[in-house]
């Protein structure tokens, strides 16, 4: 409950920094953000009490926690930074040709 | 009015979010999924101690594969994007004291990354993690000694290279697992050693090496041609 | 719900509201690095020490250094803008 | 059939991987092994689809692949159905023909766009193939990484633009189906589409739909279904031709695709008819029908119109197979396909005459017909097509989309689909007029000279493909009715999802 609180809160700042901000890194930053509160939620959910999910050889019945969703958190962390490197990159070549970062300056983002 | 908009379209998505997500009673999940069978099996069906690297890299290997290729598309991306005539900065700014800690701290850094890759199926971490601290090395010669003295070390052509050989690794890997098991990717029985020890896990551990040597490779070519400084403006 | 996360959970809050809130740049990139550590020990505390060693390497790490990278990038172009109007 | 699906995958994976490698090496080799490869991957799709005919037709081609040796709900499958062989044979036909109009159309950086490209064919293989919800998410983002790539190869400020913004949209529409398919997994505890079509009716009815608005929410982002069209027409504007012909051609209708099999198949449809959704998305793919011809009628620009004129038949896609009956179904898939072919050729030819000309991109298509003819017949016939005139295939699926709307008596589509034909004369028209009529001596002038100095452009190989792309587009619209049969048994999968499920876990006893 209180994890999921936290969740959308961090969601709903992350859309906020998204929707509201005027330069093109802190908008990444927001998705960054986003990414990062679903990833929270992810991990935080966990179902029932357990341990590390690594066997340990002494004591091979021990319950561990569900690792599925931390391979898949695992994944999606790798896969969300490098779109944000691709992203962030392409905000440098932008600024090169257009010589601003500034939503409202650029006309091409409004079309 | 921009403000307000999107002060309702927050609180409207936000309690929405709240009220379907609150709380997920867990009644109705399946009796035996994928999970419970990977708690009980793992060590005796992968030889593998940490459950997580042996879904990465074994039960759903066929993901990592997915994921190592994002990556590598990325780095082609960037450096299609950034492709121009570059010239590599040299750092002056700091001190010599700066250069020597770092110099001797380099190798403990590349030592861990292995460490981290190597034993990705006993311990936290694997190719992934292991692989981005190798990146970090790059990082950190481009920050105390400056570019110029990372192209003499490591030319792109080489990490190109190192790149591209994680790469066909992780996909001979699944080839000769076709050849050994008869599915790709498979994790042939011959060569599990005793679950603990470093040489266990069959075909982990060259995954793992794969993965890391082509996102270490990769990243660092990402940050390299990130930090680069063009020649000539347009 | 240790006590160590009801410190840590408004904590992360905080920081994420100060992420969005500074107007520079470069504080706003250090403090997302320090977000990223923050959720990296929820993660430990979570049992999940695997994506807490991802979190902090790429997220505290690696991509710290191509923020600050591709905000200096940025900087020297403006300020080489900026001269060049003067002259 | 003789071999795995997975070389499907494999083959462009392990030619991406090789290029950088050959390319330190040797520049003419990797040329050389583009066009072996793009070839060889179209041999074997042919040869699938050959093999798979048989049974195809009498509704027994099913074929799946047990990756790392683990029984579906355990690991990741393959599941190759035959809705499954009709798009990948679509990704094969079409990555072909833009591997090899882009011998003839991209001058640099050759390198590093092959790799994108049979990276972005992978990625679309394995979205189409995959029998995992996990998978399937890996895979979409291969596929929207390098589209995003290949969008900003111009490296223009307009084409930098457009991918920023495409990347903004495209990651929130990530992070909504990463959200929906973890509140999936949490519900049920399995990442198998088969095993969640086996027991989506299992979670409660606020999860179930919350979890499929947020799948829902990402895959109309990424097919730019109406609230969600900001970024086409910016994207599709300033991409290379190539990549437009792309993403309208292959990328959209593997969306499509997504949006079958996890909304047919996965969830069953249901869930969204309980909902009252299914009304939903047919008002707003109607919408979005309306909006794309409206906004088309005012553009200047080539491409961009095309852009809109895309997005008008993709709502009209999403709208008719929302009716949910099968000939609904068979009209919408027959449109994608045929729509896939008509919009490919008219980016493809389009793109044609853009290269020869220097200047604002609004005028270069003034004087196209004198620059030649065949490919300017070609672009007709496209449009025509597009139009819906009878002997070519546009007017088939237009006629079964009718007839489907009829059906189910939603007037106000066929009101559209009439007002979207006139609309369509009056927005092609102007373009085929400045073709016609531009000045003589420009078009010749330039076409005389090398576009580029030291470009390495090889004309026929792009004439090559726009004629194929004719032929196909008039073949397909003498014989519709090739169709008929393999359809109505994808369309028997898509309304009986448990035909699916059987086939994937098979002799797996569950509770």
């Amino acid at each position: 409950m209180i994890y999921s609180l936290c969740f959308v809160a961090l969601f709903m700042i992350g859309l906020y920094s998204i929707l509201a901000q005027r330069d093109l890194i802190k908008m990444v930053i927001g998705l960054n953000l986003v990414e990062g509160a679903v990833f929270f939620w992810t991990i935080t959910m966990v179902r029932e009490a357990g341990g590390v999910p690594i066997v340990d050889l002494a004591f091979p019945e021990l319950p561990m926690v569900d690792p599925i969703p931390q391979a898949l958190t695992l994944t999606a962390i790798v896969i969300s930074a490098s779109t944000t490197a691709l992203l962030l990159t392409i905000i440098v070549e932008l600024n090169r040709m257009a010589r601003t970062i500034e939503i409202d300056s650029l006309k091409g983002l409004r079309e | 009015m921009k403000v307000f908009l999107t002060a309702i379209i927050l609180a409207f998505t936000g309690g929405a979010l709240f009220v379907n997500l609150g709380s997920i009673p867990d009644s109705f999940l399946l009796s035996h999924t994928a999970s419970r069978f990977y708690r009980e099996a793992v060590v005796t069906e992968t030889g593998a101690l940490n459950t997580v690297s042996a879904i990465l890299y074994d039960f759903r290997a066929f993901d990592s594969l997915g994921e190592s290729t994002v990556i590598f598309a990325t780095v082609s991306g960037i450096v299609l994007l950034l492709s121009r005539k570059t010239l590599p900065v040299s750092s002056a700014g700091l001190s010599l004291i700066v250069k020597r800690t770092f110099g001797i701290l380099t190798p403990f850094v590349f030592l861990l990354s292995v460490y981290i890759i190597l034993h990705g199926h006993l311990s936290p971490g694997g190719g992934f993690q292991g692989g981005v601290l190798l990146a970090v090395i790059t990082i950190i010669f481009c920050i105390i000694y400056g570019s110029s003295f990372d192209l003499s070390r490591y030319p792109p052509q080489r990490k190109t290279l190192i790149e591209t050989t994680g790469a066909l690794l992780f996909l001979g890997v699944g080839i000769i697992g076709i050849a050994l098991t008869g599915s790709f990717l498979g994790n042939p029985s011959a060569w599990r050693g005793v679950p603990g020890t470093l040489p266990s896990a069959g075909s982990i551990v060259p995954i793992n090496l794969g993965v890391g040597l082509k996102v270490g490779a990769g990243l660092a070519i990402i940050f390299y041609s990130m930090i680069q400084k063009t020649l000539k403006r347009q | 719900m240790t006590l160590l996360e009801a410190f840590l959970l408004p904590l992360l809050l905080v920081i994420a509201i100060l992420v969005v809130a500074f107007r520079d740049l470069l504080s706003s990139v250090i403090t997302l690095s320090v977000f990223s550590t923050v959720l990296a020990i929820i993660y430990i505390i979570h049992q999940a020490p695997d994506v807490a060693l991802a979190e902090v390497v790429i997220g505290s790490g690696l991509m710290t250094a191509v923020y600050i990278a591709v905000i200096s990038k940025i900087r020297t172009y403006r300020q080489t803008h900026k001269r060049g109007e003067k002259e | 059939m003789i071999f795995s699906p997975l070389l499907l995958i494999l083959l462009p994976l392990g030619t991406a991987f090789l290029i950088p490698l050959v390319d330190l090496f040797h520049v003419e080799t990797r040329r050389l092994m583009v066009i072996i490869s793009a070839s060889f991957s179209l041999f074997l799709g042919f040869a699938a689809l050959w093999s798979a005919w048989p049974e195809l037709l009498a509704g027994t081609f099913f074929h799946s692949y047990h990756l790392s040796g683990w029984l579906p709900p355990l690991g990741i499958n393959l599941a190759f159905d035959s809705l499954g062989l009709l798009f990948s044979s679509l990704v094969t036909l079409f990555s072909f023909l833009i591997i090899v109009y882009s011998i003839g159309f991209i001058g640099h950086h050759e390198g590093k766009y092959y790799v994108l490209l049979f990276l972005f064919q992978a990625g679309c293989q394995g979205i189409v193939m995959t029998g995992d919800i996990f998978n399937l998410y890996v895979f979409i983002e291969l596929s929207a990484i390098t589209s995003y790539a290949l969008i900003a190869f111009e490296r223009d400020r307009s084409s930098l633009e457009a991918t920023i913004k495409y990347m903004v949209y495209g990651i929130l529409a990530g992070v909504f189906i990463f959200l929906g398919i973890i509140i999936i997994y949490r519900s049920l505890g399995t990442l198998n589409i088969a095993e969640i079509a086996d027991n989506f009716h299992r979670i409660p009815l606020t999860l179930q739909r919350t979890s499929v608005v947020f799948l829902l929410t990402g895959l109309l982002i990424k097919l730019g279904v109406f609230p969600f069209h900001f970024w086409m027409a910016k994207v599709y504007g300033s991409a290379p031709a190539s990549i437009s012909a792309l993403l309208s051609g292959t990328l959209a209708k593997v969306n499509i695709y997504i949006l079958l099999r996890l909304f047919w198949v996965g969830t069953g449809f249901s869930v969204l008819r309980e909902a009252g959704w299914d009304r939903f998305l047919l008002g707003i793919a109607l919408l979005s029908t309306i909006l794309g011809h409206v906004l088309a009628l005012r553009e200047r620009e080539v491409k961009r119109m095309l852009a809109f004129s895309s997005m008008g038949h993709m709502g009209m896609i999403v709208a008719v197979l929302s009716l949910n009956t099968p000939l609904g179904l068979f009209a919408g898939l027959l449109h994608a396909v045929f729509h896939a072919l008509m919009k490919t050729g008219l980016f493809l030819s389009a793109g044609y005459f853009l290269r020869f000309r220097e200047g604002p991109k609004e005028k270069r298509f003034t004087g196209a017909a004198y620059r030649k003819l065949p490919i300017f017949i070609g672009f007709i016939i496209f449009a025509l097509s597009m139009i819906g005139i009878p002997p070519l295939n546009g007017f088939f699926s237009k006629w079964f989309t009718m007839q489907a709307f009829l059906e189910k008596d939603v007037y106000p589509a066929i009101a559209l689909i009439y007002s979207g034909n006139i609309l369509g004369l009056i927005y092609y028209l102007p373009f085929v007029r400045q073709g016609m009529l531009g000045k003589e001596s420009i078009m010749k002038q330039k076409s005389t000279s090398s576009p580029t100095p030291g470009f390495f452009y090889q004309e026929r190989f792009v004439t090559t493909v726009v004629y194929i792309l004719i032929l196909l587009v008039m073949s397909s619209g003498l014989l519709p009715f090739v169709f008929q049969e393999p359809f109505e048994v994808m369309i028997a999968e898509l309304t009986e999802p448990i035909r699916y499920i059987e086939h994937v876990l098979g002799g797996i006893i569950h509770e």
